[in-house]
């Protein structure tokens, strides 16, 4: 955590920008519980994996990226998306599989794109993305723009071969990527201890890779390692790996309910009642006098009512049209 | 009419496919210390779909082993566990994951006992799903059993029924070459009548599971139940459907394919991979070719649609072959639409 | 009698499909600063095989990039570079580790636009090759295009000339989709006429290599010659075959086939890839199923032996579709055996 | 280089291992030059590539194995084959693909396996045999036996990320494999530093993997580490990773002659005229008075002759009828 402490300890980020962290991150709680109860209520098709917990992550990470720079997520992915800049509205849509939806309903919570926004899409194949994400930085350097590409996955993908081979490309050719590793202790129902040798961190500091740990419950700690990590990229200086310690508050999906036989009540509690980024990040902003409960309350209830709108507006809106399955498949 | 077992059942009893397939394994790690389970979240949990709940209670988690997520790297311990004395079963989740295990199957575990002249061997078990209709969308949904019967040196079982699904994995674990069963995520609840007693059933004999005169529906994994399904209509119509089950993609039991179409004269084939160089084309060309001289009709293929399964409900439940469309080019065929 | 160029060429001359291709990537390089070619040892080395001489020094070592071996990570590269801009063309080696890059290739390349419901697009072409026959065993001489030919997202080239190699990969280059186009390295070194002009050559169009009346041989790839070979042998006995080449297997030109075989009546289908589960079952089934009312005789499927490819040139050369096998067959369909 | 100085200046293998440690290299030398003129006679089909320059690396490994012991090969695989055991003659059959090769002529060059002397078989695809060798390993310590398994591969294989994905389950599971990197410097036609990103052995550190690094042109200090890593991995004290510096001398392939735009005639000469593993080991055998020229000559002679009858057998070997074609693809 040392690193973290450091950052913590730096220069604060400005007022407006503490409060906006803010707001994204109980964006995010909020969204995330509105998934569930739709999922709960039999409204929403298949099932979906919750970021609760995991806000300042994706918050602190994408609050230091420019609308252009691009974001790879994934089967997690709601927290990337809203973070990068995403309508509720038609991201309840399109996991709700209706047509107003990003993917116009093709996709669902586990493929969600907004190219707008350079969220080049969540990823279903567990370190499925991380081409993808160095890719676009590749591109971006040859077409010599500063934009930087975010590469988001999990403690599991460490598992798969192909991060390896892309984290040496990014260090031979320097490219503007940071490998962002969100370590929430499991991979589905595993704790990463058992499938995970050696220490993470060594293994982009072995390609000759920037790499950093950070608390991932502090968001204005992992906003302030990514402004730097961010900077070093788009100035030339090459990819970044960064790990975020953090927890899921939920199942591994809405459906995981019964987790008795791999991870403890008593754990599940400590890291809600002593970790939890939004209550963290509130109590700092009181500490700071930028905010007070009223204004804390206030944006609570702002994002619970854009929240509902963007629900009901989904709920509302129409299925795909039947004919409509054999388009897009070529441009 | 399943082909009677090798040894006779001594009762009777429903099960479902899931509780089928983890007895078979369980039967089989009883009776072979060589025989293990690797693969992601298949010991406490059991697997996310509860398949194996229980096996790591009986045989510990040297025998039952949770692995990190690395798909290609399990498969390529198995086939190296397989060459040396071991008979490895590796779980892969889901079928669309064979996209990382492609090398390891094809070109080392088909490939070792013919390029090593028959001297190594390698009897690993490959078992992952099919199937669509879980509103899981596009890389969770695939049916890719085209690929692996594409290659020589791999057999591929796709079980229809709890009954088939015991007896042919006791023969796939015991099969001394790789073996890939795929079972479909929508039948693992299906029940079924499955025997006591011990049983095995061999590759390459397809399975007539229902008898007809007018029409051969061939169906294969829970595209087999979707032909009885639409046998039972076209029987009040007075159509009388023939369900023909490979059970077995590779080896193929192209004559009993072949023989079904004779007698009937026309045929179906139904298989929830996509249509085009799917597994419906290996076996319409059979059926075209063996039984050229007594169609009455071209063959009628149908397999899911040529895209990504889709996510949204409405768009989804478009892609995979049904009951009615399968009725439907059954009285086309038979000069009844 | 190659269908007319876009536009119409100045001169004529002879070159080899190799150079084809060397040209055709000059030309796309040339006109479009997005392009640019990855992958092992093709800068300096030109590739192995030497098809890339040249570029790096005009193009520079920006375009033309030596890779790690990293089959999977360079196409996942070329995915995210094709997402945000750029249209990066992918050389893989031998065909044979398409095995390595079906994830990103299937999973993610093939279904990123259809996912994201239109919004990404991944031009990117994947460049690859097929075939036997050079002695180089098992895991150097595979024709795996059934593979990718089976999933939609994916438009499969497979040239046959060089006046088809050059116009189609330029094609592929400027396609939004993502393009495999599989090479058979045996025909790198075949010469044919290319114009000097640029022309491009269209997806799903079929061409008659040679108008025949009494039997149709639909070829793909160095097939194509195969039939073209047999077809000379068939005349000189007295049998007018049509050689059909389909030059991309997706988009397929099913019309071509269905007429050529409705009009002759007879067809036999040939492609080096692995007969069972392959691309001949496909063609196969297209023609019996589209000119059923029309065929004498059942269509006959000629594919590589369902065994790995062997070492020993004595075994090696019993796996491949030779031109006595497809001159025999052609008799046999018309009764002249 | 130090670990390797460690080694040589430490104990000295017995007379008659270093005398067989030069007669097997001499052997792999001598075979690999025939196969050289077998190729430039056409009288070999397809291509080969030569393991000249390396024989220290699987002599000096091979040497530290017991016959049960597992390895897996690799398409450069004539010097691991011979150097686990194999019989010149077979294998020479092998290559002309002749009926009595080890695989009965379906192999070939790249893929000869000769199980009986615990050979799982060379492999065309780079880096596709590192599952088989951890698989054998895995498979040892479950059946209760002591037997280790060593995965030769070159420094190209580096680049791929089944290599990652093994390492990480070997040293989760305390497995008996041991990683040989054969760093000749070129992955084909490219220098490794132009693939090859950060630092090779920090890589299987990363994972927790007893790390190693050795001159791979002295067979005796190949042979010392080799023998301390096999007793570890024996004693159930895990895998290991040993990185071998060598050069090859010859092509990539038989058919690679002008190898001008990748590598210079004065590195070539260097390592041929100053690091040569066989001048190296026959001048130490003079020194330590354990071989005189004519005993060295003789060892030479002796190897030739066997060499040369193994290729006549072969050029005289029968090839497999063609029905053979469809044996052997099921057991
Ligand atoms: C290649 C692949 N293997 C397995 C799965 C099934 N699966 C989905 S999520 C998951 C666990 C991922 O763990 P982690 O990467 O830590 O992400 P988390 O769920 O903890 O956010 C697994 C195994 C998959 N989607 N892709
Ligand atoms: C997966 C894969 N990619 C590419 C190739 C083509 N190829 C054969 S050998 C080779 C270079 C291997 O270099 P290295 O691992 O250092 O072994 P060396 O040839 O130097 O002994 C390449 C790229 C292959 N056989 N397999
Ligand atoms: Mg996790
Ligand atoms: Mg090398």
């Amino acid at each position: 955590m040392s690193t973290a402490e450091q950052f913590t300890s730096g220069a604060a980020p400005a007022a407006d920008l503490s409060l906006a962290m803010y707001r994204d991150m109980a964006t995010i709680r909020c969204f995330e519980e509105q998934v569930n109860e739709l999922y709960r209520g039999a409204k929403m098709p298949g099932l979906a994996h919750l970021y609760n917990g995991e806000e300042a992550v994706a918050v602190g990470v994408c609050s230091a990226l420019r609308r252009d720079d691009y974001i790879t997520s994934t089967h997690r992915g709601h927290g990337h998306c809203l973070a990068k800049g995403a309508d509720v509205a038609l991201m309840f849509a399109e996991l709700l599989g209706r047509e107003p939806g990003y993917c116009r309903g093709k996709g669902g919570s586990m493929h969600i794109a907004d190219h707008a926004n350079g969220n080049l899409g969540a990823n279903a194949i567990v370190g499925g993305s991380t081409g993808i994400a160095t890719g676009a930085a590749f591109s971006a350097k040859r077409r010599g723009t500063d934009q930087v590409a975010v590469c988001f996955f999990g403690d599991g993908a460490l598992g798969q071969g192909l991060l390896y081979e892309v984290m040496n490309m990014a260090s031979l050719w320097r490219l503007p990527v940071i490998y962002v590793c969100e370590n929430n202790l499991y991979n589905e129902y595993t704790h990463y201890l058992e499938s995970t040798a050696g220490s993470i961190l060594d293994r982009p500091k072995a390609f000759g890779i920037e790499s950093r740990e950070v608390d991932g419950q502090d968001v204005r700690a992992v906003h302030a390692v990514t402004s730097e990590l961010v900077t070093r990229a788009r100035n030339g200086e090459g990819p970044a790996f960064l790990l975020c310690n953090t927890y899921r508050y939920h199942g591994h999906h809405v459906g995981d309910v019964d987790r008795g036989y791999y991870r403890s009540k008593d754990e599940e509690q400590l890291w809600l009642s002593e970790r939890d980024p939004l209550v963290l990040h509130g109590r700092w902003l009181r500490e700071q006098g930028l905010a007070d409960d009223d204004a804390l309350r206030a944006i609570d209830d702002e994002v619970r009512a854009v929240v509902e709108r963007g629900a009901a507006f989904a709920l509302d809106a129409p299925f795909p049209e039947p004919g409509e399955v054999t388009e897009d498949v070529f441009a | 009419m399943s082909s009677p077992s090798v040894t006779a059942p001594e009762a009777l009893r429903e099960i479902t496919l899931a509780q089928a397939i983890n007895e078979a394994l369980a039967e089989e790690l009883r009776r072979d210390d060589t025989v293990f389970v690797i693969g992601e979240d298949v010991a406490e949990a059991g697997t996310p779909f509860k398949v194996l709940s229980g096996l790591v209670e009986e045989f510990g988690t040297e025998r039952i082993l949770d692995s990190p997520i690395s798909e290609a790297g399990i498969t390529g311990l198995g086939v190296g566990a397989a060459m040396t004395g071991m008979r490895p079963v590796v779980d892969i989740m889901f079928g669309d994951f064979l996209t990382l295990v492609m090398d390891q199957l094809a070109n080392q575990a088909a490939k070792a006992h013919y390029m090593s002249g028959g001297k190594l061997r390698v009897p690993l078990v490959l078992r992952t799903t099919l199937g669509a209709t879980r509103r899981s969308a596009a890389q969770h949904s695939q049916s890719l059993q085209a690929w692996v019967a594409h290659i020589p040196g791999l057999k591929v079982v796709l079980p229809s029924t709890p009954y088939d699904a015991k007896g042919l994995l006791k023969s796939a674990i015991r099969d001394d070459n790789p073996v890939v069963f795929i079972e479909d995520k929508m039948d693992w609840r299906v029940k079924g009548v499955v025997p006591v007693g011990e049983y095995l059933i061999p590759f390459g004999v397809a399975d007539v599971k229902r008898a007809g005169d007018d029409v051969t529906l061939v169906g294969t994994s829970s595209m087999v139940s979707i032909c009885l399904a639409a046998a039972e209509i076209l029987a009040v119509e007075g159509i009388s459907a023939e369900v023909v089950d490979p059970r077995t993609l590779s080896p193929l039991d192209t004559k009993a394919l072949i023989d079904s179409a004779a007698k009937t004269g026309r045929a179906i084939v139904v298989d929830e991979g996509h249509r085009s160089y799917g597994v419906t084309a290996e076996l319409a060309a059979v059926i075209a070719e063996g039984a050229f001289h007594h169609l009455d009709a071209p063959v009628r293929r149908l397999g899911a649609l040529d895209v990504p399964v889709p996510f949204s409900p409405t768009l989804e439940d478009e892609t995979v072959p049904t009951v009615e469309l399968v009725a439907a080019a059954a009285r086309e065929l038979c000069g009844r639409a």
